[in-house]
This record gives structure tokens, sequence and C-alpha cells, in this order.
């Protein structure tokens, strides 16, 4: 039997010992991190499947933890991907500035992590959260600017003060920090006040739109190994907040309907179909490989909601099976590209090109990755939208189903176009010499690549267990086989179409093969209108890939981004007035503002 | 399951043919609106065949591999398609969505092996493919989520029983809004002007093909046969009602493909992103006002 | 920045002709262009001043492939004015059908071509179904389809056959009624609109800074600067004739001007049929040996006006059995080379064919 | 035409009055030459833009071999006032430099490359008046100066096709007369498109 | 009757199966020829009636491709100056085999009009091997498919061999090109 505290007070121990070990040798202290998480995850999948994790509390004072399924499913993703990251600490830290910390904070945000989803303790919850944001942000400016973190803390802290005052209503209301019984004893008003800051909570964790400033910059700054972190796993957080509100506070706030959907819910789904939409648009136009699939995290986050706001069965199925779609094929995608970003020390796309040649493996995980990314079969992605567009379809969501479609064919779009421009193209003269990742770094590609393709084949088992947590939210679950998925319109066999891909390709390949062999030729022989170029940067197209489609939308893609730059303005404005007020040289100046300001809170008290 | 797979295989096989077939043919016919000869009707075939007998070039493992990835995925596809309303390989498993989806399989082997080439003019072509696909897709699925949410079921065949039950009540004539929108989106499918902006020799030099020749070529012209086949089966299954024969199912293929091939022989091609703009402007109110009258009003002719 | 360079051309669907512009794109929008010319360089000037001056009639069609006649006339005028030659009045009507006949198979040429850059082949089959009968009349006139050498110092080779008029009559009462075809299923058809309208602009005040003429520029600046007009040879002072122009000029603008231009071409060959006087239509250039003839002293520049614009031999001669110096002005001297140079960058990639096709860039006569 | 005499004749009084004219050929109605010093070619062409003749139609050079001279041409045109002036200018054979004209015509910028490129004529002011324009890898000296001789050009770098001399029709053996009948009829069955007659 | 014979099973070479092959590739070959369109000189003006509705070429199974790698036929159309030359050869090297090279017009077979111009090559085949002709200054659209017709039926009769020969006597062609253009392959750009 595994405690969760014993293995939060590992992970805690864990990291003190990786940090003196990295102090000494970097190389050795990512090993042992690895060995650490690997350690979690083995405990966690050895006995959390079966709910046989032990939640006594026998330490830690005031914390007490219970089992979900729900919690279960998201920490094992979460672990899960913590383990593949980990793979590749010992070949970046060293470039780190503060890389004696760099696994202590990594192991305590997962032990962060372990607790807030094992708690059943709203207080808890806030304490566990906090102590996720407070190491990840020291974790982000490690790479390339400071500003990010600034931006991620500024957005998570926004979210976690609107949970916290959810909290105090939901204590308020039900007199009980429990989360399960809070929630459910909700109704009215108090509902719609605590669904709404939830919802806050849980968009700014997501980043969807409008919260969603913070994620590219984020993303597209932090170290490259704990990019995937972000992305595939640190995000869901925001899913697992998402999913207490809607769905454990849904039918309190059910005011009036829209589509037979409380009201809140629809325009959760309506925020998250311009999640998708907004994403896709910005993530086509991106440059910078990391920010483009961070805004490919954006669009997929409101898959997530649309699926969670969709109150049956299948949209669940659907939203959970993606949360699992998601984080492998996000995290294959990022550590893909922070292998090429390991090698070139770039991930800006307009200065890649051929890697292909160079890194042929790293290049199978990137395209299986986005093959999932795009929700074509045999990987998982397909299942996942797959369940959610029946629902959509049911439903008969009509402007939700233009986002949902939107968001389903820009993903080709935007998940070609790294493929095109960093992998294929033109191999160019400065990357002559780089050479594959070494193998370490290729364990976890393999494990995600393979992972990809079997929840793409064989999602049985994977649903099955899925159908377990919505059993536990109190919904039917979906009809489920070992081959066939039962949807409510159809039946899907995901077996049997990576069957039948397998058979075309064979057929393909035999025509192939039965040919006359090619002559190969080089990159720079070909088709230039006969003309002589000698300058491979000239034949490579990867700026602006999708320039026609981009100026359409050009002038319409700034104003959010304009407005947040405006409000941080407008904040620095009167922090400005703050310091001026305050920090003026003339000490009695400030002594007289503080006592001034003391007095006033104190008014309405004492005097 | 060996008897499915090859039926399936079958399937693909005659869609082949019979889409290169009605090719040929109406090679002939636009020739005759453009008042000469025309090829003989098997010209087509005769050119797959002697690409296939070329020795070609190849830049690469990507290069192949993509061709064999698309080639494989449209044959894949093609296996899913019934034929008529009791002919298909694969009873209860051929999902609209499958159709979809794994038809993009093809489409990215070719845009990876496109790319792969290293020619910038490739890799515009697949830009504009890309696009193309962007603009098109989403009316396309309106129509078809309005056809989904009346029918209950998004099996092709359960939809062609539907209006088969009722009296041969087509989707073209119950949904005339969605079908028109539905016929507009299958000519960007294939790929027919206004919308054949990606291949466009006279601005990109035949994009995504520009690199290849011989078996490369060969492969994926019946990889782009195969796909018109699919595309132009999904319309005919969704719109026409279906077949209950094979002949019926065969007078409809080519009158639906004839038409927009006629369509396509005098108009000219758009720009890239006037196919984005016209596609989200009309096809898209249309298909979501068909929508919203069928779905929330109830109002089906 | 970051660029890439394409190319349209030489080996390029959409390409008119061996001449090649070098694009450098960013994204799809083209930042710098040239076009790289000489392709198609024979030598032209060098090979003239080594031929008899009648030699050179066999020469000189070659200069500008689609269009022949006028290398013929220009040439021949030239001659003349150095001869101080008048020819017989028949030979004036002759030379200015077989002008307009050869414009508007330009013009067909130019029209149909934009069926390549857009895609609307049936435009171009149609177009050169057409033509294909003018060179079919030109060879019943002249013998050859393509290089006539009809036009020679002195007049034109011979008369005209039996006959003949009443089947240019017939072809161009035909042409014209169906010139609203072609309109519908070129620029007034309504994807072909979309694509041609507001591109490729040629903006009112550059046109003189390119020195571009002929359509280019009466489709900007929207006044009846035509050769023919404004100082007029052969007999165009008595014939009756509009000069279509406009003020906005895109791709749409002066494709209509084509067609208007064929329109009025008919006209002119219509008058021309009708006004044509009889009697020789030849006399002989010079005295002394039957070939080894001389011409006077003297430089000469005879212009006229092509379908793409102002094109004139520059001759001069030192009283010799040969020229001594020919100069050709490619009529697409200044939109095909500094036009692309500066014109061109800040359109798309999509439009470049459209300006080789709209400005009438004809590769051989910059080349020679 | 009365008027287009006019307009020679206000021409010549223009041009006479701005610069030392050394020579006026009256050439037909349309149509004036004045040759001037090389120096005052701006001058003139500054005026006669600035009056009207604001289209350049053509720039080339003349080579003279005997007199060791080249000699430039522009000739500029008025759309209004339609009269075509040759301006031309001698300058030294041996180092022939002229001034670009490309402040006054932008238009002039590839004429005086081709210039360049064709005769050797340098033009300072234009600024890749060097680069080449027509010619690739052009190994001998500019081919319209006068002692260039293509004939020996082309003998000595294409070889040429041999012809066998006992060529002839007559030789029993030869077939072409045979083969020539065939395709002609195969160029007719082509011609009534592709029936069989 | 069934011949009680043993008769002995001629064991087919691979060269003779190959063969055998590459006669049922000559059928669909010659059936479906498609040009390269590169005008490189003025016959070209010809090919746009003959390809198009006048004479249609199409019903020969002929088109026109664009890009080399996709044509089997290369059509010299008219004179070659030495810079179009460069790049011909440079297109011919990239198109796939079996490849096919007709010159139209007089100047490829002997210089033409242009026999002594400076710019001018005089004879196609020292550089590229040829397998048709088509004479005329400039040739006839049906003297044009007429020369179509006969590339047709020299690859019925296996004489079309051009681009073996072109492979088998590389090194005298490469020879001949370098004459005439000083370095085929040229290592920096022209005109930049």
């Amino acid at each position: 039997m595994a405690s969760v505290e014993l293995l939060i007070l590992f992970l805690v121990g864990a990291g003190v010992i990786a940090y003196i070990l990295t102090r000494f040798n970097t190389f050795l202290g990512s090993i042992f991190t690895i060995f650490a998480v690997m350690f979690v995850f083995v405990s966690l999948a050895g006995y959390g499947f079966g709910m046989n994790m032990d939640t006594t509390v026998n330490i830690l004072p005031g914390i007490s933890f219970t089992e979900t399924y729900l919690g279960f499913y998201f920490a094992i993703i979460i672990v899960f991907v913590y383990l593949m990251v980990s793979f590749f600490h010992p070949y970046y830290l060293s470039e780190y500035k503060y890389k004696n910390s760099y696994n202590l904070l990594f192991l305590l945000s997962l032990a962060g992590i372990l607790g807030a989803f094992y708690t059943d303790n709203f207080l808890n919850l806030f304490f566990f959260f906090e102590l996720i944001i407070w190491t990840t942000m020291f974790l982000i400016p490690q790479g390339k600017s400071k500003e990010a973190a600034v931006s991620y803390f500024g957005f998570s802290i926004a979210g976690s003060v609107a949970m916290l005052i959810g909290i105090f209503i939901t204590y308020n209301v039900s007199g009980t920090f429990s989360i399960y019984q809070g929630l459910a004893a909700l109704s009215g008003t108090n509902a719609i006040f605590v669904f709404v800051l939830f919802i806050i909570a849980a968009f700014a964790k997501l980043g969807s739109f409008p919260l969603h400033i913070w994620l590219p910059i984020a993303h597209g700054n932090a170290p490259h190994p704990f990019s995937p972190v972000l992305s595939g796993a640190l995000v869901k957080l925001g899913a697992f907040i998402g999913v207490l509100a809607l769905i454990r506070i849904a039918p309190a706030t059910g005011l009036f309907t829209a589509m037979d959907l409380p009201i809140g819910q629809y325009v959760v789904a309506i925020l998250g179909s311009m999640s998708i939409v907004f994403g896709t648009l910005m993530a086509i136009k991106e440059d910078d490989a990391k920010k483009l699939l961070a805004y490919s995290s954006m669009s997929h986050g409101g898959y997530i909601l649309v699926a969670f706001s969709i109150l049956n069965g299948i949209a669940f199925a659907g939203g959970f099976y993606h949360i699992l779609a998601h984080a492998l094929a996000s995290a294959g995608a990022f550590m893909a590209i922070a292998a090429v970003a390991r090698a070139t020390g770039t991930t800006k796309m307009k200065e890649l090109g051929g890697m292909i040649h160079k890194m042929p493996i790293t290049y199978l995980a990137y395209l299986i990755a986005i093959i999932s990314m795009a929700g074509i079969p045999p990987m998982g992605g397909f299942i996942s939208k797959w369940l959610i567009f029946q629902a959509v379809i049911d439903k008969g969501m009509i402007f939700v189903g233009i986002a949902v479609f939107f968001g389903s064919v820009g993903s080709f779009l935007y998940v070609f176009r790294p493929l095109a421009a960093l992998f294929l193209g033109q191999e160019l003269t400065e990357y002559k010499k780089v050479k594959e990742a070494p193998l370490l770094m290729l364990i976890p590609t393999f494990i995600l690549m393979g992972l990809n393709v079997y929840t793409g084949v064989f999602p049985g088992g994977i649903l099955k267990f899925i159908n377990n947590i919505i059993v536990e939210l109190g919904y039917t679950g979906i009809e489920v086989s070992t081959y066939e998925i039962n949807g409510t319109n159809g039946i899907l066999n995901p077996a049997l179409i990576g069957l039948i891909f397998a058979v075309g390709s064979g057929i393909a390949f035999l025509i192939f093969i039965v040919l006359k062999k090619s002559r190969k030729v080089e990159l720079m022989d070909t088709y230039t209108a006969a003309n002589f170029v000698h300058d491979e940067h000239l034949l490579h197209y990867a700026v602006d890939f999708y320039a026609p489609l981009e100026r359409l939308y050009e002038k319409q893609s700034n104003w959010m981004t304009k407005f947040y730059t405006a409000l941080a303005e407008k904040v620095r404005e009167l922090g400005k007035l703050g310091k001026y007020l305050f920090m003026s040289k003339n000490i009695s100046t400030t002594v007289f503002w503080i006592v001034a300001i003391i007095i006033f809170l104190l008014w309405g008290e004492v005097l | 399951m060996i008897l499915n797979i090859l039926i399936g295989i079958g399937i693909a096989f005659f869609g082949f043919v019979l889409q290169t077939s009605i090719a040929g043919i109406n090679r002939k016919i636009v020739g005759r609106l453009q008042k000469r000869h025309g090829p003989r009707w098997y010209q087509e075939f005769i050119d797959i065949f002697k690409l296939l007998s070329k020795r070609s070039i190849t830049h690469g493992w990507i290069f192949d591999f993509g061709v064999i990835m698309a080639l494989g995925g449209i044959i894949a596809t093609a296996m899913f398609m019934p034929l008529t309303n009791n002919f298909l390989a694969f009873e209860n498993f051929d999902n609209f969505f499958i159709f979809v989806y794994l038809i993009a399989v093809g489409m990215l082997g070719m845009a990876m092996s496109a790319s792969g080439s290293g020619n910038p003019w490739a890799s515009i072509g697949v830009m504009r493919a890309l696009t193309t696909m962007l603009a098109y897709e989403v009316p396309f699925l309106i129509v078809v989520l309005t056809i989904i949410n009346l029918t209950g079921n998004s099996s092709l065949t359960e939809i062609m029983l539907y209006q088969q039950a009722s009296g041969n009540n087509w989707f073209l004539i119950a949904l005339p809004i969605g079908g028109l929108v539905g016929f507009i989106a299958l000519m960007g499918m294939l790929g027919k002007k206004p919308f054949e902006t990606y291949v466009a020799p006279a601005e990109i030099a035949s994009g995504p093909m520009v690199e290849y020749g011989g078996k490369q070529l060969g492969m994926l012209f019946i990889m782009n046969e195969i796909s018109a086949f699919i595309e132009v089966s999904l319309f005919v299954h969704l719109f026409l009602g279906g077949a209950t024969n094979i002949f019926e199912f065969l007078i409809k293929y080519f009158v639906v493909y004839t038409l927009a091939n006629l369509i396509s022989s005098v108009n000219g091609r758009f720009k890239i992103d006037q196919v984005v703009k016209f596609f989200y402007k009309w096809p898209l109110i249309m298909a979501v006002t068909q929508a919203v009258i069928a779905i929330y009003f109830g109002w089906v002719i | 920045m970051k660029e890439m360079k394409l190319f349209l051309g030489p080996q390029h669907p959409g390409m008119h002709g061996n001449a090649s512009v070098h694009m450098f794109v960013d994204g799809d929008i083209i930042k710098r262009s040239y076009l790289l010319p000489g392709m198609l360089h024979r030598g032209f000037e060098k090979q003239m001043e080594r031929k008899l001056w009648v030699n050179n009639i066999a020469l000189i069609p070659r200069v500008c492939v689609p269009e022949p006649d006028i290398n013929e006339m220009s040439f021949a005028i030239a001659t003349e004015k150095l001869l101080k030659l008048e020819i017989p009045e028949r030979a004036h009507w002759i030379r200015m059908i077989i002008l307009e006949l050869a414009r508007i198979s330009a013009h067909l040429m130019a029209y149909g071509g934009i069926g390549g850059p857009t895609g609307n082949y049936t435009l171009m089959y149609h177009a050169q179904l057409d033509r294909n009968l003018i060179l079919d009349i030109f060879e019943k006139i002249t013998g050859a389809r393509v290089y006539h050498q009809y036009i020679v110092i002195g007049g034109v080779r011979q008369d005209l056959p039996v006959g003949i008029t009443k089947e240019i009559l017939e072809f161009v009462n035909d042409l014209e009624s169906r010139l609203v075809e072609y309109r519908d299923l070129g620029i007034d058809n309504a994807s072909m609109i979309m694509r041609i309208k507001d591109t490729i602009m040629l903006p009112k005040e550059v046109v003189w800074e390119l020195g571009v003429t002929g359509i280019g520029m009466r489709s900007a600046v929207g006044k009846a600067y035509d050769i023919r007009k404004v100082a007029p040879y052969a007999r165009y002072d008595q014939v009756e004739f509009e000069v279509p122009t406009s003020s906005y000029s895109d791709a749409r603008a002066r494709l209509d001007i084509k067609i208007k231009e064929v329109q009025q071409s008919i006209n002119i060959i219509k008058q021309c049929i009708e006004k044509m006087p009889e009697g020789p239509v030849r006399v002989k250039p010079g005295r002394g040996q039957s070939m080894r003839w001389t011409v006077p002293k003297g430089h000469v520049y005879a212009p006229i006006e092509s379908s793409r614009g102002e094109f004139g031999y520059y001759m001069v001669s030192n009283g010799g059995t040969t020229p001594w110096r020919v100069g050709v002005r490619g009529a697409s001297y200044p939109q095909g080379l500094l036009g692309i140079e500066k014109y061109l960058p800040g359109t798309r990639i999509d439009d470049a064919a459209l300006w080789v096709d709209t400005m009438g860039i004809c590769a051989p006569e910059i080349d020679r | 035409m009365m008027n287009s005499m006019n307009n020679i004749k206000e021409v010549e009084d223009l041009v006479n009055k701005t610069v030392k004219v050394l020579k006026t050929e009256n050439i037909d109605k349309n149509q004036i030459a004045f040759e001037i010093e090389k120096l005052e070619v701006h001058r003139l062409l500054t005026v006669l833009k600035n009056t009207g003749w604001i289209q350049l139609s053509y720039l080339s050079a003349i080579d003279w071999p005997d007199e060791n001279k080249f000699e430039v041409v522009y000739i500029v045109f008025n759309w209004e006032k339609p009269v075509y002036i040759q301006v031309r200018t001698k300058i030294d054979r041996g180092n022939p430099v002229m001034e670009s004209i490309l402040p006054i015509f932008p238009g002039a910028k590839y004429y005086e490359r081709e210039a360049h490129e064709f005769f050797g004529i340098a033009f300072p002011g234009n600024p890749d008046y060097e680069k080449q324009l027509i010619l690739e890898n052009w190994d001998d000296i500019p081919p319209l100066r006068k002692d260039f001789d293509p004939s020996a050009y082309s003998a000595r770098k294409f070889p040429s096709r041999e012809y066998p001399q006992d060529f002839s029709v007559k030789d029993p053996n030869n077939k072409t007369l045979e083969k020539t009948e065939e395709r002609k009829k195969r160029a007719k069955a082509l011609r009534v498109g592709g029936k069989k007659q | 009757m069934l011949s009680t014979k043993y008769t002995e099973k001629t064991k087919l070479t691979k060269d003779e199966i190959d063969r055998k092959w590459w006669e049922v590739g000559d059928y669909f070959r010659r059936n479906s020829l498609w040009l390269l369109m590169y005008c490189t000189g003025c016959c070209a003006v010809e090919l746009p009636p003959s390809m198009t509705s006048a004479y249609d070429m199409e019903r020969l199974g002929m088109g026109p491709m664009a890009t080399p790698r996709q044509a089997d036929i290369l059509l010299v159309s008219g004179y070659l100056s030495l810079k179009t030359l460069r790049r011909l050869i440079y297109t011919y090297e990239q198109m796939s085999e079996p490849k096919y090279v007709i010159g139209l017009g007089s100047c490829p077979i002997n210089g033409g009009i242009y026999h002594d111009s400076h710019a001018v090559i005089n004879q196609l085949d020292q550089y590229i091997p040829v397998d048709v002709y088509v004479a005329g200054c400039m040739p006839n659209p049906e003297s044009i498919l007429n020369g179509f017709v006969d590339l047709m039926e020299s690859i019925k009769n296996k004489t079309a061999n051009s681009w073996k020969k072109y492979r088998d006597n590389n090194e005298w062609y490469k020879q001949n090109q370098k004459d005439a253009l000083g370095e085929v392959i040229i290592h920096d750009e022209f005109h930049e």
C-alpha cells in the first residue's frame, strides 16, 4: 500500500537530496530525479488503478486525503508527463542559471500536484495549488525571460484569488471545507457566484479565452524541458477545477436553459468555442514553434471545456479522453521541439529547416504527436474528437459546431507548419553538424510514440476506466467493448481503422516496392524554373507560411493583447503612483502614509 | 474478416477504375466544350501506367514515405466506402467521420512528402491546399451536422436508408440550401475551379506535385482518383439518397462529377484568400441558416 | 529578414516566352524582383548590319514572334524614309489590313493568355482557335502562317489574292458577333472578375517614369495616346476609329481595352476593304544592281503602334548596301524590365503572371 | 499638316535657344534630329522634359570606328505635340564615358545597361550599369562594336554540322522521298481531325 | 487434344522479362507523351495552336506539363542561345528517364538563319542527344504533330534511345557543353 502522504513526503525529501546532488553533479542529480519520479509513478500506477492508495494522514497537520477516480486520473496523467520530462533534465540543466534548485522545484511541484488531486479539503486544495504555482514560478524564468514568469504568476494568482473567494462563499453557505459536500450544498445566487469564480479560476489555469495571454508567453519562454510539463500537465489543473465547477455545481446554476443546457454551461461552451477559434487562429500566425504549440494548448483547452459543459456521458468521455490524448500529444510535440532546440539553439521556425535529415526519430515523434493533435486516426486525438463531435451534433449546437470543426481542421494547418518549416524543407548549412538526440532522451520519445498509437487503436481499456469517473460524477457511462465504442449515433472500431490503415499502407508499399527503384538526388537539385540557385536559404519556405490566410485576420488578431498590454500599463502606472506616494525620499511622508492607511483600515473596528 | 478486407480492397480498386474512366470521359466532354476532339476515354489509365513505368527520382526517405502514407491512407478510406445501401465491406463501421479524418491522413502524407522535396513551390502548394481545406470543411461539416442530427445516425448506410425510406426524399431536396452548400464544398474538395488554388500550374508550377515524376507521381494520381471517388460518393450518399443498386450509383456519380467538371471548365480560379473569404461568407451563412431551419424549426421539405 | 527566391520562367507555365522573373518573396508578397532577359538573344542588331537591305526583310519578323508584322512595317517605313520613297496608295491600305489582322491576333493571344494564370482554359482554347483562323488567312495571303515577309521596302510583296477580302470580311464579322462571348467568358465572368479586378495596378503617376506606352499607358492616363492617332503613318489618318482608354489601370481594365481594340481593328479592316483603291502595290526601291542597292546617309526613327505599345526601328545608314546600325525599340522594354523591377514588388506571386500577360511583355523583342 | 510643321519649328527654336546645336536634320513632319556637345545633353534633356517631352523612347549608341567615336542617341517624344526629337552626341571611342541620364529619365536604366554591354560605354551615375544584362559569361569584346566579327566567333565556338557529300534523292537506297510521301499523308489525316478517310 | 509430349519450358532470363515489361511500358509511353513547357525559341508560337482546339494535341495523348520531373519530351522549340542552353541542359538532366528530345525548326539542326550569330549555337546534338528533328522555319502545326507521330513510331521500333546515348556518351557531351559554356555547373548565381 502506498500512502499519498508518504509519497508527498518522499518527494519533498527527494527534492532536498536532488538539490544536494545537483549541486555536486548536475547529471547525477538529474538521474536521481528520474528515479524519484519513476518511483512515484510506479507506486501510483501499482495501487491507484484499483483505488488502493492509503489516504490516512499521520504526520502532516491539517491535511486530509481521499481517493477518487477523478483525482487519480488527473494525477496519473500528470505524473506520467513529469516522468517523461525528467528524462530530459540531464541534458538541459547545465545551461540554466539556477540549475541547483531546478530539480528541487521540479519535485516540489510534483508533490503539490499529488496533494492537490488527492485532497478532499478546499483549503488543502488551495494550499497545494499555491505550492505548484510558487514552485513553477521559479522554474519558468530559468528559460528565456523573466517577464514570462511574471505573466504566468499574475494570471495564476488571479485564478487562485477567484478560487479562494469561491471557497469562502462555499464555506459560508455550507459550513464545511470539504470539496464534495461543500459544492453539493450550494444553491441559488451563491451557486452562481461560486460557479463564476471557479470558472474564472479554471480559465486562468487552462489559459482559455479570455484569460489566455500568459499561455504563449510562459510556454514560449519556459525552459525547454519545462514547456511539456506546462502544456501537458499543469494546464490540466484548470480542467480539474473546470470539472468541479461545471459538473459538481452544475445543476444548481440552472436559472434557465439554452439548448437543454443550463445557461452557465452554455456560456462556458461558447467561451470554450471562442478559445478554440482564437487559439487556432493565433497558432496559425505564430512563428515560434513553442508558442505555436502553446496556442494549440489553448485551443485544446477549449475542446475540454466544450466537452465538460455538455452534460452527458459521451461528452464527458470525450473530455476525459481528450485530456489524456492531449497530454500525450502535447508532451510529445514539445519534447520533440525541445530536442531540436537543444541541438540548434533556437525554436524560431524561420531559422530552422531540414532537421529531418539529422533527427529522424525526433521527427517521427513529432509527426505522431501532431497526428494525434490534429485528431486524425489512428491516434488518440481522433477518439476524443469523435466523442466530442457526437455530443455536439446530438445537441445540435451549431455555433459550437462551427468552432469545433474549425479548430479541428485548423489544427491541421498549425501543426503542419513546424513540420514543414522546421523538419522538412531545405537542409540548412548552419546545422550541418547537428546530430540526433542522445539515447536517454529518445526513451521517453519512444514511449510517447507508442502510447499515442495505443490510445488511438485500443481505447477500450482507458474508456472503461473513464466510465468509472463518469459514474462517480453521477452520469451514465458510454457503451464500450474491447474494440468498439458505441456512440449515440454510430459505432467506432479504432482497432479496425488501424488495421485497415495498415492494409492500405501495405498495398501502397507493395506498389511502391514493385516498381523501378528511384534515383536519389540532392535536395538542391530541384525545380527552379531552370534557374540556378546555390543558397538553400532562398529555397526554404518558412517565413509567413500562411501569409494569405493571416492577412485576412491580421488587424483583428491583436486587440486582446492590446487590451492586456493597456491593462498592464495602467497597473504599472498605479504602481508608480503608489511608489511615488510611499517610497518618496522624505521618510516622514512614507511614515505618514503608512499611519494614515492603518488608521483608515482600522476605522470601523477600533476607532 | 479476411473476406471483408478483400471486399474493401475490391471497393477501393473499383473506385479507382470508376473514377479514372469517368475522369477520362469528362476530359472528352470538356474537350467538346472547348471545340475540339478531346483525348481517348482511357487516356487517364495510360497516363497513370506510363508514370508507373518511368524511372523517377527521390529526395530522401520522407519523399517516398509520404507518398506511401498518402496512397495507403486513401486506400484505407476507400475501403470503408459503401457503394449501395447494402454493399459495403465493414457493416456498421461506415461512420461519416472516418471518411473526413482518414482522408486527412492521405492529405498529410502528400503534404509531408511535398514539403520534404525542399521545393518552395511545393510548400506553397501545400499551404494553399491546407488553407482551402480550412475553407470548405467547416460549411460542409455544418450541413452534415444537420443531416446527422436529423437522421440520428452518422453511418452512411443509415443515412442512405433514411432517405430511401421516406420515398426517395433526398437531402438535396429536403435541405435545398444545404445541398447547394454541399455541392460548393464538393467543388472545393475535388479541387475544381474556381477553388483549384493548389495545383495552379501557371502560378505555382503545379504546386505540391512540382517535384514528382515517375512512380511517385503515378501513385499520387491514383491517390487523387481514389480521393475524388470518396468525395463524390460522399456527396451521392449524403445528398442524393445513395443508391439501391450499382447502376443507380453509377448514374448519380457520373452526373455529379460531370456537373462539377463542367462548372469548373468555364471559370477562372480564385486567389487563395478569396477562397477563404468566399467560403466563410455565403456557404457558411447558408449552412447555418439551413441548420437553424432544420434543427430548431423543423422545416424540412 | 529571411526571404525566399522564386522564379517565374523561363521554364514555367506562367511565363510567355523565354525570360525569367526573379522574385524575392516574403510569405506570398514579392519584396524584390527583376527580369532576367537575354535567353532569346540572337544578336539581331549585329546580324542586320551584315546583311543587305533587302535580305534583312527575311530576318526582321523574328524579332517579335507573336506579332511579326510590326517589324516589317517599321523597318519598311524607316527605310522608305531614308530613301525618300513614295509607295503606291494600294500598298498602304493592304499594309493596314495586315497590321490590324496581326493586332487582332496578338490581342487574342494575350486575351486568351490570361486563361493560363487564371485557370480559365476554355477561354484560352477559344481564343487560340480564332487566332488560328487569322493565321490561316495570313497563309492564304502570304504563304506563311507566322513569318510573312509580306510588307517589304516599297510596298507589299504581291497583291492580295482574289476573293480574300470576302473571306476576311466573313471572318471579322463572325469574330465581331462573338466578342460578347469572349467578354462573358473572360472579363465579365464573375469568378474572373474577382481574380483580375484591382490587381496589378499601374498608377497614373508612374507611367511616365517607366516610359510605358500602349495599352498600359492608355489604361492609366485615360488619354488617346496612340501613334496611329497622334502621328499617323500609312493611311490611319483616313480611317475612322476610336482609341479606347480608361483611367484606372488594373488587369481587368487593360483586358477590357484589348477587347475594345479588337472591335476597333475590325472597324478599320472593314473601312480599309471598302476604301482600298486598285493599282500597283510595289515600287522598286533602289537603283543599281538588282539587290545590292544603296540607301542614302541618314538617321531615322520609325515608330509605329504595336499591340503592346510604341515599337520602332532606329536606323542609321552611311550610304552603303547594308544598314550601318539598326536599333530596335521593343514595345515591352519599359514595362518588362523597369516595370518588373519597380512596380511588381508589393504584389503577390499569384499576380506576377498576370503582369506579364496583361502588360504585354514579349521576351524576344527585349532580348533581340 | 500645318500644326505639326509649327511643332517642328517650335522645337527648333527651343533647342537653339537652349544649347549650341552642331547639326540639325529635319527628317519628316514628326521627327527632327539635333547633334550637340556631350556636356550639353543633360541640360537639353532637362529642358525638353520640362517642356513636355516626357517620354524617353529610345537610347542607344552607334559605333563610328573611322572617326574613332561613339555616337550616343536619345529619342524623346511629346504626346501632346507629336514630335520625336533625336538628340545625338559623339563621345571618344577610346575612353567611352557618358554621364547617366537616370535622374532625368528613370526609364533609361536598362537602355544604359544594354549600351554598356554591347558597346562598352560607361554610364557613371547609373548604379548597376556594369552588371551583365543580356549576355552571360561573355568572353570577347562588346559584340556591337564594328570590329567584332560574329561569324568568326561562331565558327570558333560552335561546331557546325557536316553533311555527307554524296547525298542525293536519286540514290536508290535513299528512302527520303517515300518517307516524305508518307508524312504528307499523315499530315493530311491530322488536319482533318484524326478521322480516317 | 492435349499433347503428351513433354516440352521443355524455356525459362525466361531476367533480362528477357525486363525486355517484355519494357515493351508493355513502351505502349503506355508512346500513347502518353507529356511535353515540357519550355519555350526556348520562336517556334514556340506555333505550339499553342497545336495544343489547343485547332489541332488538339491531346487526342494523341499529349499535353503540356509544368515541370521537368513530370515531362517525357523536351521540346526544343527553335534556336538556342548560350544562356538558354545552359538552362536547357540543367532541365534535361532533371527529367526522369526515359526521356525524349525533339528539335523544332531549322535552328537546332544547323543554326538556321542564325548560323553566324555570336549568341546562338549551331547544332543541338552536340550538347544533348535528339530523337526527332522537325525542320522548317517555322514548322506548321501539322509538321509538329507529324514529328510527334514520328517519335511515337520510333518508340515503337525502339529507336528512340537518345537518353541511353546521353548516359553512355556522357563524357563526350559534357566536354562539348564545357567547350561552349565554359563551366556547366556554376557555383554562384548569375546576375546577383
